[in-house]
């Protein structure tokens, strides 16, 4: 395997990337990065865009800890989305991740359509954000359905927020769904640029000691290797129901797992919990996908590969 | 020395306008986890310190930590570990040397302790906010409960020596009083010292003089008695924390404790805080 | 750890068990292992009851190979349900499972309301039988919806099969589902005796040298220690959302994890992919379950544990 | 040989009234997995055999198999194994010692080449039916490729000798070939003995002499040929496969091969099978 292999520019809704892999929200914080490892993040920045960890309209401090679990080849997390919430993060931290060497993508959260219509609309004007990724993967909180599990529910937000921007809108899809690919279809039909998934799958722990809950959530997200069979079956089947781009993430540890999903119809691949292991594992993947993708004789739909 | 970078920095990024919750800093890591070759393993009763070579690293603060890791990681109970785990740097000696404690306590600490001589580490770091030095010319104060000790050998090197107090449940985990120079030794069965908690020679102690700056790091029911004994004697106290860390360096948001301030990532706020900022030094799911 | 504590009888819907630990379906063929471990696997028989694989109407060739992939801490496995049919089940198998030193399990399933009705029919008549177990992971070839995943087509199959038999119906949940909850409740509502759960998660794998799918059936289930927390998660939920005793599964591989899913709210614990790595490690597990309740003083709902 | 029990059984439970599908024979495994101390590893070129003590373990037939692995299994390449290796019993010595043949091409071969003497490898087994004996006076012949060769040592010990042919990819496999006595031996690259394929070695005997039965393991595409060269002779031929298995005794249903009679497990009703069985020896999903 060549390690050293050109790494190939991807392009999504119009977005020039630099090669295909990028992070998932909040599994990188470039702005604590920077603080811990200074001016190396930004020479050898591990993505080829970033996208923000999910910003809500309200300050929201997160959950009790403890907050992770480990699982075999996994993790738990119930972080609770803690943020500044969208105001702080406009004044404070758009202005810094703009001095990223990559394009930014924000991931938003509304517990109502009008939550959602504000964050839209406040970061719609903003030239430092390229694009926008929805998180759908709360319940609403009027109707008490899971916004992500239910066609019905992101069309309607989707009709409401589509023509509030010319940026792209990706919408983050939850894998806790019976099917995704339904929910997919409704977000494309309604607009959506492209479609990202998987978001963590609904998981849980007990203290060994009391045999109460471990997490101060009560429930958690599962993410890492552990669920990487599942996301390449989701991102296989929504890749047969739509047509616009996916962005595919769950479990990606190497090049390999990186290949896998663009096989299975990725445009981009999103790297998470391993970023945990190695801050630079970004990097690592990119490279180790390029040398694949030059050395294989592998194609998709006999095309060459994006990658 | 060479490749050091000392950089003070406010908490600008998410606590902007705020003083820091440690008079601690921090020295820059390299940006990618590499490989230190294990030197040395040796056994101090039931600990293990493992000595490595890291020449690509920069030279850490006392208080700093690393996310430690093997090869073949997993495998281990329950199909485990799979993150690497934290370990505050032990000792930073000539040449890129650095020392780690270890207690076997599950199976990410029970892989490391496996190590041998010639095999790799696998690091990041150093990683979180360091000690800051004593103020108003108070003396160090060091107290530590089993393998919180391991910042303060450190600190007491970079000091120059301090007095130190250190507590343990039982005489093979006393063994490690070793790693530091002219220890008061306490043990909770009185097989080695004291009979009883390190807190009562601390006790004794600030009765003696309060005129200290308290360096702590230990089991969260011992850094709270150390909080609230110094706060009945407004004695300043950095207490060296820990919480469950996935990533060590602020990408997770997993290692919050509360402060009196709200959670911190004690990942990048941490884990030197100031007793101050604390309404208590329990943190949840913390301590076996 | 007492390594002999005794095992605590325990009861399923009427059924004595000598101990709370019994095998999943199709992850323990009792007359194949005959054959292997001659009359060993009967003196020392691992689980305190028999679940058989599933049976359909018509006999069943199964999925084309490959049919299994190895993923981290788990398995991926598309059988496709290959089976002798229920004429040669009832005349060949039932007499020589009727030997086993346990209750038997039979699990079904039909793609028909129809092929339900008979399958519960004749096992109903059946003596060697102590209770059935209806998987309802497959399409509905009618409605096209998967049943198990939808409320309403678990209503109206229970409706149809309850009154057909006095025996226990276990009905076995698919994991692939939105609101797992709801399903149970629907299930309890309409006359199910248990719930069991979960089975095998959705997943899929490429053939890293070709990169077409790996397995014969194209997805599979995944199983294993990767899916531990989502079934702990799953069990929780339905715990809380009904009072019929659960038949709780998904990754155990020792007595912790058992115990883990008796305080969820089990009442008896299955084992699956485990026993592919030990086939005693149904023995193992419910010793080291025995030894967790005797020496612990943790009870759940203040009530002493069921193990 | 002492608490060895032989069995004969018809595939009474899923395939009554059908004839077996080997003329081989199983004997019981014990009924659980059980550690066998590693008593010697040695290096054949590109090859490791583990030898190792199975006192609770009865003689297995020539052609069965085990399931391996190790502690610390886990944690290699892809956060892998997990389930269990199936391997052919090279050898069975005297006083419970077996021999296993393993190449590194993955997590789990890797994970066992890395054992070294004193530490335990984990078995289930004796799996699967063996080798049948050579009707009407025929003479056996083996004909191995890569590890394939494997099954085929032992089946020459307890023949009391046979003709063997063996191919392999290069020089440092064909080192597997001092395995067997006196075998012919061919390489892809001609670096060792015959430059070619094994089955010009096979088609050369067969022209020779048709009447002989021939034993043979290795590589779908060999196998295939093996079984073509055969059936244009009439010579029958016992053909041990390989399938991707979770289990090894039945459990799983995973490792099924077609055959003129439908799918087979060939953990239970193989590995070795009757060619004249198969409608093609090459099986999806194996071979590297
Ligand atoms: C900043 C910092 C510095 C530290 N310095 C040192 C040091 O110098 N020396 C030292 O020995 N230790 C040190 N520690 C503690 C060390 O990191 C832990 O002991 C280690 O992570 C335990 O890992 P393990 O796999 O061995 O045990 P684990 O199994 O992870 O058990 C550790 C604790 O985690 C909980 N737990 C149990 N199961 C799980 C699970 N599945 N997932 C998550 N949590 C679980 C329990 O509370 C358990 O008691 C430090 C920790 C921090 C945060
Ligand atoms: C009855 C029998 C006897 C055998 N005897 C021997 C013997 O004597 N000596 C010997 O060396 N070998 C023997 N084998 C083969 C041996 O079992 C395999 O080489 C071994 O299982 C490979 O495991 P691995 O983890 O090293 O490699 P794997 O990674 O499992 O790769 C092996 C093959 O599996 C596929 N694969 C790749 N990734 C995966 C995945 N994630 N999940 C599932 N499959 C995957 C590919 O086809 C790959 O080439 C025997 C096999 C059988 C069935
Ligand atoms: C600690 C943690 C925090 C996360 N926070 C968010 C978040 O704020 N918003 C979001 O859309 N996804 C969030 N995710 C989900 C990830 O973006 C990603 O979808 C998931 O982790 C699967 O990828 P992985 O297996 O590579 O981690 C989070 C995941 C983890 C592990
Ligand atoms: C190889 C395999 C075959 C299975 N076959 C069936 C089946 O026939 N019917 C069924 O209801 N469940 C089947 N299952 C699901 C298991 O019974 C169980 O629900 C699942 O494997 C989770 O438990 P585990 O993680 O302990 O394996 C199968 C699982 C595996 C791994
Ligand atoms: S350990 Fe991840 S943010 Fe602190
Ligand atoms: S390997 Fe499981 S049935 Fe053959």
């Amino acid at each position: 395997m060549n390690a050293h292999a050109a790494a190939t520019p991807t392009e999504l809704s119009g977005i020039e990337l630099a090669h295909p892999i990028i992070n998932g929200s909040g599994t990188f914080d470039a702005i604590a990065a920077r603080r811990v490892f200074g001016d190396a993040l930004i020479g050898q920045f591990p993505f080829a865009a970033f996208v923000s960890k999910t910003v809500t309209v309200a300050p929201r401090e997160g959950n009790p800890p403890p907050r992770l679990w480990e699982t075999p080849g996994g993790l738990i997390n119930s972080i609770g989305l803690p943020n500044k919430g969208l105001r702080r993060y406009l004044a404070e931290d758009l202005p810094e991740l703009a001095a990223l060497p990559v394009p930014l993508i924000v991931n938003v959260m509304g517990f109502t359509g009008d939550e959602v219509v504000e964050l839209v609309s406040a970061f719609s004007v903003r030239d430092e954000v390229a694009a926008l990724e929805l998180n759908v993967s709360c319940p609403n909180v009027e109707t008490g359905l899971v916004m992500g599990a239910d066609p019905g529910e992101v069309t309607a937000l989707l009709r409401r927020v589509r023509p509030l921007t010319e940026k792209p809108l990706i919408v983050k899809l939850t894998p806790n769904a019976t099917d995704v690919v339904a929910v997919a279809r409704a977000a494309q039909d309604a607009g959506a640029s492209a479609v990202s998934l998987i978001n963590t799958i609904r998981g849980m722990a007990l203290d060994p000691r009391t045999g109460h809950p471990w997490l101060g959530g009560t429930t958690g997200g599962v993410s890492g290797p552990a669920v990487r069979a599942v996301a390449l079956a989701q991102v296989h089947a929504v890749a047969r129901g739509v047509g616009i781009p996916i962005v595919a993430m769950g479990g990606v540890q190497n090049g390999r797992d990186a290949l896998d999903l663009i096989m299975a119809g990725a445009t981009v691949v999103a790297v998470g919990t391993e970023s945990f292991r190695d801050p630079a594992a970004g990097t690592r993947i990119s490279r180790e996908l390029a040398a694949l993708c030059e050395n294989s004789s592998i194609s998709r739909h006999g095309t060459p590969l994006n990658c | 020395m060479s490749a050091e970078q000392r950089v003070r920095r406010p908490l600008s990024a998410d606590s902007p306008a705020r003083r820091p919750l440690s008079a601690g800093s921090r020295v820059l890591a390299p940006f990618s986890r590499r490989a230190a070759r294990v030197l040395e393993r040796r056994v101090y009763g039931a600990y293990v310190v493992l000595r490595c070579a890291d020449p690509d690293g920069p030279r850490p603060r006392a208080g700093q930590f690393y996310m430690l890791a093997a090869r073949r990681w997993g495998g281990g109970d329950g199909e485990r570990p799979f993150l690497p785990r934290a370990f505050s740097v032990l000792r930073s000696g000539a040449d890129h040397e650095r020392a780690f404690l270890i207690e076997d306590v599950g199976p990410g600490t029970h892989r490391l302790c496996e190590l041998q001589a010639g095999e790799d580490l696998l690091l990041v770091g150093p990683l979180g906010l360091g000690f800051g030095a004593p103020e108003d010319a108070r003396r160090p104060l060091l107290v530590g409960g089993g393998v919180g000790i391991a910042p303060l050998a450190i600190w007491q090197d970079e000091l120059g020596g301090a007095s130190a107090l250190v507590g343990f449940r039982d005489a093979p985990r006393a063994e490690g009083a070793r790693l530091l120079a002219d220890a008061r030794v306490a043990t909770d069965d009185g097989s080695v010292g004291h009979r009883g908690l390190v807190t009562d020679l601390l006790r004794e102690e600030l009765d003696g003089d309060a005129h200290a700056t308290v360096y702590a790091c230990g089991p969260p029911a011992m850094l709270e008695s150390v909080r609230v004994l110094c706060a009945a004697r407004e004695t300043p106290a950095q207490l060296a924390l820990e919480s469950g860390m996935a990533c060590g360096f602020g990408a997770c948001f997993g290692c919050v404790v509360p402060t009196r301030r709200g959670y911190i990532r004690l990942c990048v706020d941490g884990p030197v805080v100031d007793a101050a900022e604390l309404e208590t030094a329990m943190v949840a799911g913390m301590g076996h």
